[in-house]
């Protein structure tokens, strides 16, 4: 017979990231949140069938799914584009995965997908400095908007990310990961982050 | 003239002042036994094997630009025969015999150098894969053996051992692999079919066939039309282009293969070596300059350039291999046309056109093939029938199934 | 340290209150901060810098700048060593070491230069006309010769210590060059607003400005450059990046460009990569690279102290420094006269001006006389002496008479060639200009502009006027407002005059006439250009090819015109009849580092890692590279040093009790929608409607070229959804495919798919015990008896006390066996509890290799058996392929030839002798027939070593195949000295019945 | 060279995969000939112009496209999902 007790859900960035500071003393170009226990899910609409789950995702969490590489937050539920009638809902609390992925099952295929990749918040005033190493893609504020989302490769692997609005040390992006690739993403991240000096803090959503 | 070392110290006393047009510069005839359609090595090397071997003569090599303009000057001068299934083996191990006798056999010094060529593994999957390969070499009595990490360190000790992502578990060793000056053969191959009465005809571009009751009985060219008993093609790269003209469809897409020279170093690496964990292999020219390559940038393009992508997938393998190579610097690069097939391996055939015969295919594994090529398609443009060892390089074989893959991918042209 | 005796007293762009010392060939010399390392050496009067590749030919300094063919140096030493490092660009640093290359054993005293002696014979192309006797001889004797004699430079070998790293950027507008013409350039873009790169690769932004005395809007250069420099730097979007070379242009506006980040530093700043090479993403360019100055060929012209007018001044006036104290101008055209005046203006004595052009402009003959040097119009240099260092060179006047002049300097000026190499990267050729006697920008690539000189536009007021106009334009096609642009700086245009002089001929030497020089570096002389031509290697690439024109570090970017000048003179033909010069990208040469980025060693590819490997390297599982994975190979116990008796507990462990192996890494895809089962039926050469829910099959897919791509179990998790398992390897292809069957081949069919592989952790648990071990796992409420759940069940379950889990009752061992999955991030959790709940059992992890072996004794295809090559029959998995419907691979599957008996099939095979080793890559031959390719008869595609029979077993493919059992062959593997008897056998080693499946 | 996805936007080429021509439709159901899906495999007009093929943007959105590209000059003319252009024809 298990012991319930021994089920404890081991972090994506075990034994990968930890809080600390790392790279040039006393710079703080750039800040990483290790991000945990979010609900991930991912959604394909069926043929026709996207206006009537995006009205249902609007009446269950008042959101509006994206039609473009966008993504649209609430107070505790985000919906980001990943394809054509294709999304990722987010919520901040795994706990309702079940029942939401129950509830918009009769409207999409939905697949959980809660453990399936590690998720950073990355900040700072160096921090478009430190992912112009990797990301092919144009992050200047007029190219890519506050609530932008893109699919894109970063050295090799495959990341999904999206703006943040400013936060006060400067620029705010999402980014994430799949969880097998989290180890080597770090790898790049902190040799590219490390000239700007960078904080690692450990957060919830 | 002869060349020898006599002949050149000769000169030297007279300043070269002697030295005589390496091949002459003919007017088209109106009419010749043989048409052969490019200029490459392929072509020029089918030339002189049918004068030479087959006493056929009344030949012209049509070339739209110079001699040798296409891929026998663009590639990386590899030469080898390992590999691995029964339709290739034998043909590859033709080649490489003329290879060995190539200097004498055109009185030219094309520098045809057996400096071994190593297939580096990583894994033990790879290991048999190369074991199977080697013993298939070895069965067809080509030369082959399988070294361990220990051996690959003492031919190559500044490759990475202790730090790699897929550490070099050994390697596939084939010692008379080796390379040749390309350019050197072009025109080896042309002088010695220009000796022979070969015209070769420069800046003559095939505009079209002259077809009369469905059978190919001329050209039309730049320079005016040309009639031929039998209208050879030998234009890789650009094989779609001349059959569209004839009505063909092949099996074939054409693709831009990459090649780099750095700047020119004291001897570092003897032979060739190839990284078996990325696209990478490399040899040093007697210039000093590191030869190397990698993949095809993998789509269709007839515009001989690449981009960064594979550019720097080719760094990156070369960095994983050699962290040495870090401050030595790419020279140049350019890129090929390939004819990459379905199945990865060429066509030596009749067309279904009569009178036309079609030498096509070759993917980035002409340069290696030129003698062999060349032989074999003389034999069957001479005598009607297939060389034995070329006998598997058959156009219906895609309809048919007896498909020649040596690395199992399928009809996907760019993963060959 | 010495003193710099050639250093001007005052002037330049140096920092005189920051000395700086440097060793070259181990002696100390001085320098300051904003020299280069060919500057320093100048100004320490070290004239004597390299040596030519074939002749070994002594040589100096001939350019100010990146066409440096002569003065290369091996920068740096130890793990840091740069070989053939131009000096004109190394950008000097305290404690830079240098040293000489290509002399043996001194720079001075050169052994090798004999070669000089038997140059007659060392002609281009000599070796193709010897060397052939006897055949043998080559790879023993001349080729050895030939390459220790190769090469220049020589390479660090070690890896090399510093790091490297990639960045993307994206602008509005490259500006390509930062002189006056891409300054003005930058500066009307960067005042709109627009996003603006500025590269140079030069460490200062100014390009010739740094060596000119001129005015910009009636304000000395300097002055204007501080201020254009001050304003550029004071807009947000403009970004400057100076050391920075953009080396070549690739499609739809892509520039690859390397930034020199710490290569004037000693070494790196810590978290400082030595370089960066960028990808630059300009929606258009303007190229503003200027020109490079051309040289004259004339006998002796490579002798240190010949140097190109351009940078003669370049030193004196950037770098104060006095290039000759003697100095004789040999020009063809106005502008070398700057040189003159520059010179005289330093302070140094110009003894005579050699201006080629025959009409006697009475202004050039009063600044002749101003300087107080001797004027030969119409006379030209017909040599140049003095071996290590220039002392004299003969003049021809115009009436052909000769006159012997010392001197220390021939500063040599024949016109400039527009920069335009980045024009022909995409295949442009460049025209020429008959009016200007150069080639220039022909067809440009779509975005880009070119300005100034580099487009054949010398002047400084039209490279001003250029940069700002094509800015403009470059912005209105975009559609942005140029109205902030501003004015256009201005300038007076100077004399630009010139008839070219491509080399001079009827000197007369004294024994033989002096070697003139077209191609510095690879010791191309003007004879081998005519040797060419006599022999017919006319076209501008055979002439290139056949002489090695063009093809040294500097790629031709100071000898291709001239050999293509003296190859039209030779066949009578005209520059551009004779053809074109194009490059070939890089611009300039890059270090491979830079391009390999980050992506070396271990980071060279990223690896994936399963939820479960901190718990495996807690075991101290030996891991494996299996494609992107790192995986468990086994699980080594404290004592066992053989991994064959490791894997061999493991493997008993599974037939005997239980053993747990990390199976994450299959590929896991998740299909739903109405007709997920009809879209199976299409992929998969089996049946899928009839699978009940809460059931798997095995399914097997093909190429559409009827060849097996992978294979997998797939379960029905309801009505109208599935999960399919992949291999490994083929995860990433096999959804790729998938996408494309549906997309493309049926977009109709109401179908979704998307990987879950990543969200998984899936553990096997197999052997007699695993059933009980699992009942200690999955939560109680799940009845997991044979009944309820039966082989191949397949069904949502929870562990841990409602952690939702996912068990399936499939076998890869041939035992009682299940997977199971739960979260990944309770993969970690699993293992541990599983071992938990197996411990009474004596529970064993297995990894990837005991896999094998449990797979191999059943008889159970995988990679090795998947090879691309084989087809579903040739597995003896024909019977799977249905005819009752259409699937992907089905029609090119029944093609004839795949189809014939001959083509080797699937079976087993045991060494006659069992004590003997099987080896995967054997091939087969009969008994008593010799070992040749007619008689092979196909191969051994896997072996293990079986514990639970004791020897060793092998699947593979041989002709025939099962209709053989019972039959002996020969495993014949000559690559590792193997020869064996093998008997033919069923694939199937351990429990054909398949008993143990149900526990 | 850049591809502009219709739905991503403008994206390096390295974010796709590269399949082959978009036009060759495959000979479905069970009363196709084996010769017509061999020319279907196995043969390409394999132009020297403008080529319409077939990317595979699996770095991105997971869409396949239909790209219009000059094999001479690598120039794209036009972008199209795949999956639409089916669902019209097929309408």
């Amino acid at each position: 017979m298990a012991e319930t007790a021994q089920w404890t859900p081991r972090s994506a960035w075990a034994g990968i990231a930890q809080p600390g500071t790392f790279g040039a003393a006393g710079r703080g170009g750039v800040t990483a949140t290790l991000l945990e226990g979010h609900g991930l899910a991912s959604l394909i609409a069926a043929p026709g069938g996207a206006e009537a789950l995006a009205r249902r995702v609007e009446q269950s969490l008042g959101l509006a799914l994206p039609t473009a590489p966008r993504i649209v937050s609430g107070a505790g539920h985000d919906v980001i584009w990943s394809g054509p009638d294709q999304w990722l809902l987010r919520a901040r609390s795994r706990g309702e995965m079940p029942s939401l992925i129950a509830e918009l099952a009769r409207y999409a295929a939905v697949s959980d997908q809660s453990d399936a990749r590690a998720a950073l918040r990355l900040s700072g005033p160096h921090l478009r400095d430190a992912l112009a190493k990797g990301v092919m893609i144009d992050l200047h504020p007029a190219a890519f908007a506050v609530g932008d989302a893109a699919a894109t490769s970063v050295a090799h692997l495959g990341v999904q990310l999206w703006r943040l609005p400013d936060a006060a040390e400067g620029p705010a992006f999402e980014i994430m990961v799949a969880r097998s690739l989290a180890g080597s993403f770090w790898s790049w991240f902190a040799a590219s982050a490390a000239e700007f000096g960078c904080r690692v803090v450990a957060g919830r959503g | 003239m002869r060349y020898s070392a006599l002949s050149l110290l000769t000169q030297a006393l007279r300043g070269h002042k002697g030295w005589t047009p390496v091949w002459r510069d003919p007017a088209p005839k109106a009419e010749y036994d043989v048409v052969i359609i490019g200029g490459g090595g392929h072509g020029l090397a089918t030339a002189h094997y049918l004068a030479s071997r087959h006493g056929i003569t009344k030949i012209a090599v049509l070339e739209k630009g110079y001699l040798g303009s296409g891929n026998v000057g663009r590639n990386t001068t590899i030469i080898r025969s390992n590999y691995l299934l029964p339709g290739n083996t034998p043909f590859y191990e033709l080649s490489m015999k003329l290879w060995e006798g190539l200097e004498q056999d055109l009185n030219y010094n094309a520098m045809v150098s057996q400096r071994g060529v190593l297939n580096l593994y990583h894994s033990d999957a790879q290991r048999d894969a190369f074991a199977r390969r080697g013993n298939a070499m070895r069965l067809a009595g080509v030369d082959a053996e399988l070294l361990d990490r220990e051996q690959v360190r003492a031919m190559a000790p500044f490759f990475d051992y202790d730090n790699a992502r897929f550490p070099i578990q050994g390697g596939l060793l084939q010692k008379r692999g080796g390379t040749a000056r390309h350019d050197a053969v072009a025109w080896g191959y042309a002088r010695a079919a220009d000796s022979r009465g070969v015209d070769l005809i420069q800046n003559c571009e095939v505009t079209g066939f002259t077809m009369v009751d469905g059978r190919a009985v001329g050209v039309e060219t730049s320079r005016g039309p040309i009639r031929a008993k039998k209208i050879a093609m030998a234009v890789a790269g650009n094989s779609s282009r001349v059959a569209a003209m004839a009505g063909m469809r092949l099996p074939i897409e054409s693709h831009v293969l990459q090649a780099f020279v750095s700047e020119g170093l004291k001897p570092m690496i003897d032979g060739v070596v190839t990284f078996g964990a990325g696209h990478f292999y490399v040899s040093q020219s007697d210039k000093g300059g590191l030869v190397f390559g990698g993949d095809i940038d993998g789509y269709n393009s007839y515009a001989q350039r690449g981009n960064l992508p594979v550019i720097e997938d080719v760094m990156e393998s070369a960095m994983a291999l050699w962290p040495g190579l870090g401050r030595v610097r790419m020279l140049r690069h350019w890129g090929g046309i390939m004819d990459m097939s379905m199945d990865g391996s060429p066509i030596i055939d009749r067309a279904p056109v009569e009178g036309l015969y079609l030498n096509a295919g070759w993917c980035y594994g002409g340069f290696k093939a030129t003698p062999a090529s060349g032989f074999c398609f003389a034999h069957l443009i001479a005598t009607g029938e297939p060389h034995p060892v070329a006998a598997a390089y058959r156009l219906d074989r895609f309809a048919s199934g007896r498909l020649i893959d040596e690395k199992g991918v399928g009809a996907q042209p760019n993963l060959h | 340290m010495s003193a710099q005796p050639f250093r001007l007293a005052s002037g330049g762009l140096i920092d005189r209150s920051q000395a700086l010392s440097f060793r070259f060939d181990g002696k100390s010399y001085g320098g300051h901060a904003g020299d280069t390392l060919a500057s320093a050496l100048l100004a320490n009067g070290v004239r004597l810098v390299g040596r030519s590749f074939k002749y070994h030919r002594p040589r100096g300094i001939l350019s100010a700048g990146p066409e440096e063919p002569n003065a290369l140096v091996e920068l740096r030493s130890g793990a840091r060593r740069e070989p053939n490092t131009r000096a004109t660009v190394a950008e000097l640093f305290d404690g830079l070491e240098a040293v000489s290359q290509n002399r043996w054993p001194s720079l001075a005293f050169d052994l090798l230069s004999l070669n000089g002696l038997f140059s007659p014979a060392l002609v281009a192309g000599f070796y193709y006309k010897t060397f052939m006797w006897p055949a043998s001889f080559w790879e023993k004797l001349y080729e050895p010769l030939i390459r220790r004699a190769a090469g220049l430079g020589r390479a660090a070998g070690a890896e090399d210590p510093d790091h490297y790293e990639k960045a993307f950027a994206f602008c509005d507008l490259l500006v390509i060059g930062g002189g006056p013409a891409g300054l003005a350039a930058a500066l009307a873009a960067g005042r709109t607003g627009a996003r603006v790169i500025l590269c140079d690769e030069d460490f200062r932004l100014g390009g010739r400005l740094l060596a000119e005395k001129r005015e910009i809007d009636g304000r000395p250069v300097a002055e204007w450059l501080a201020a254009a420099l001050a304003e550029l730097e004071s807009l947000p979007d403009v970004r400057l990046m100076p050391r920075t070379t953009v080396f070549g242009l690739y499609d739809h506006g892509t520039y690859g460009a390397v930034e020199r980040v710490s290569d004037h530093l000693p070494q790196p700043q810590p978290h400082q990569p030595r370089q960066r090479a960028w990808r630059i993403q300009a929606k258009r360019a303007i190229l503003a690279a200027g020109a490079l100055e051309r040289p004259i060929v004339f006998p002796g012209n490579d002798t240190p102290g010949v140097m190109l007018a351009g940078a003669a001044r370049t030193y004196a006036n950037r770098y104060g420094v006095l290039p000759g104290r003697e100095t004789v101008l040999f020009t063809a055209g106005d502008d070398g006269w700057a040189t003159a005046r520059d010179i005289a203006a330093a302070g140094g004595k110009v003894a005579a001006i050699v201006d080629a052009r025959a009409d006697a402009d009475p202004a050039r003959k009063a600044l002749a006389d101003r300087l107080g040097a001797r004027l030969f119009a119409g006379g030209v240099v017909e040599r140049a002496r003095g071996g290590r260092q220039l002392d004299q060179v003969t003049i021809r006047d115009a009436s052909g008479a000769t006159h012997a002049l010392a001197c220390d300097l021939l500063a040599v000026s024949n016109g400039w060639n527009p920069t335009l190499h980045l024009t022909s990267h995409q295949n442009g050729k460049p025209v020429w200009d008959e009016e200007i006697h150069c080639f220039v920008p022909g067809t440009l690539p779509a975005g880009l502009a070119v300005a100034g000189s580099a487009a054949g536009r010398f002047t400084l007021a039209t490279a001003l006027e250029d940069g700002a106009r094509l800015a403009r334009e470059a912005l209105g096609d975009l559609g942005l407002s140029v109205a902030a642009a501003g004015p256009v700086p201005a300038a007076d245009d100077e004399p630009c005059g010139l008839k070219p002089l491509w080399r001079v001929t009827g000197g007369k030497g004294p024994v033989f006439p002096g070697k003139a020089f077209v191609d510095f570096q690879n010791d191309v002389t003007d004879a081998d250009v005519e040797l060419a031509a006599r022999e017919g290697f006319r076209p501008v690439e055979h002439l290139k090819r056949y002489t090695t024109l063009g093809m040294a570090t500097d790629q031709g970017k100071t000898s291709n015109l001239s050999g293509l000048a003296i190859m039209a003179e030779q066949t009578g033909r005209t520059i551009p009849q004779a053809g074109t010069t194009t490059f070939r990208p890089p611009y300039t040469p890059v270090a491979i580092g830079a391009l390999g980025g980050h992506h070396r060693g271990k980071a060279f590819r990223p690896v994936r890692l399963a939820p479960t490997h901190g718990w495996s390297s807690e075991q101290g599982a030996v891991f494996v590279e299996t494609g992107q994975w790192l995986r468990a190979q086994y699980y080594p116990k404290p004592g066992e040093t053989d991994w064959l008796a490791t894997v061999n507990r493991e493997v008993l462990a599974v037939r005997e009790t239980v053993g747990i192996c990390d199976v994450s890494t299959l590929g896991k895809i998740d299909i739903q929608g109405a007709d997920a089962a009809a879209f199976l039926e299409r992929v998969y050469i089996n049946g899928w409607k009839a699978l009940p829910v809460g059931k798997a099959r095995y399914g097997l897919m093909l190429r559409e070229d009827g060849f097996v791509m992978d294979d997998g179990t797939t379960s029905r998790l309801g009505e109208h959804h599935f999960l399919m398992t992949t291999t490994t390897a083929n995860a990433g292809k096999v959804m790729q495919h998938l996408e494309f069957c549906h997309q493309v081949l049926w977009p109709d069919l109401d179908v979704g798919m998307v990987s879950v592989s990543e969200q998984w952790a899936q553990v096997t648990v197999a052997g007699p015990k695993a059933r009980k071990t699992l009942r200690g796992v999955v939560d109680p409420e799940h009845d997991l008896s044979n009944e309820a759940f039966p082989y191949l069940a397949a069904r949502a379950v929870t562990v841990g006390g409602g952690i939702p889990a996912r068990l399936f009752r499939i076998s890869f061992s041939g035992e009682l066996a299940y997977e199971l999955a739960v979260p990944a991030g309770y993969g970690d959790a699993m293992m541990r509890a599983l071992m938990q709940a197996g411990a009474p059992f004596g529970i064993t992890p297995y990894g990837t290799e005991a896999l094998g072996v449990l797979r191999i004794e059943k008889g159970h295809v995988a990679g090795n058996e998947l090879s691309g090559q084989t087809t579903a029959r040739d597995l003896g998995l024909g019977k799977m392929m249905s005819s009752k419907k259409d699937y992907v691979g089905r029609l090119m599957a029944n093609r004839a030839a795949l189809n014939e008996p001959e083509r080797p099939s699937f079976v087993g095979f045991k060494p006659v002798d069992r004590r003997e080793r099987l080896r995967a890559g054997a091939h087969f031959i009969g008994v008593g027939k010799a070992a040749t390719m007619a008689n092979d008869e196909g191969y051994m595609t896997s072996v293990a070593h079986s514990p639970h029979l004791n020897h060793w077993i092998g699947l593979g493919l041989i002709r025939g195949g099962s209709a053989r059992i019972g039959e002996q062959v020969r495993a014949y593997d000559p690559v590792r000295g193997g020869d064996i008897l093998v008997e033919i056998c069923s694939p199937v080693f351990l429990d054909p019945e398949g008993a143990r499946l149900h526990g | 060279m850049r591809i502009t996805c219709p739905y991503c936007g403008a994206r390096d080429a390295q974010e796709f995969s590269y399949l082959g021509a978009a036009d060759p439709v495959r000979p479905d159901g069970m009363a196709a000939a084996e010769a017509a899906m061999a020319d279907y495999v196995y043969l390409r007009d394999n132009p020297a112009g403008p080529h319409r093929e077939l990317w595979y943007h699996g770095s991105g959105c997971r869409s396949w496209l239909i790209v219009t590209r000059d094999t001479r000059t690598h120039a794209i003319s036009a972008v199209e999902p795949a999956k639409v252009r089916k669902a019209g024809e097929a309408a």
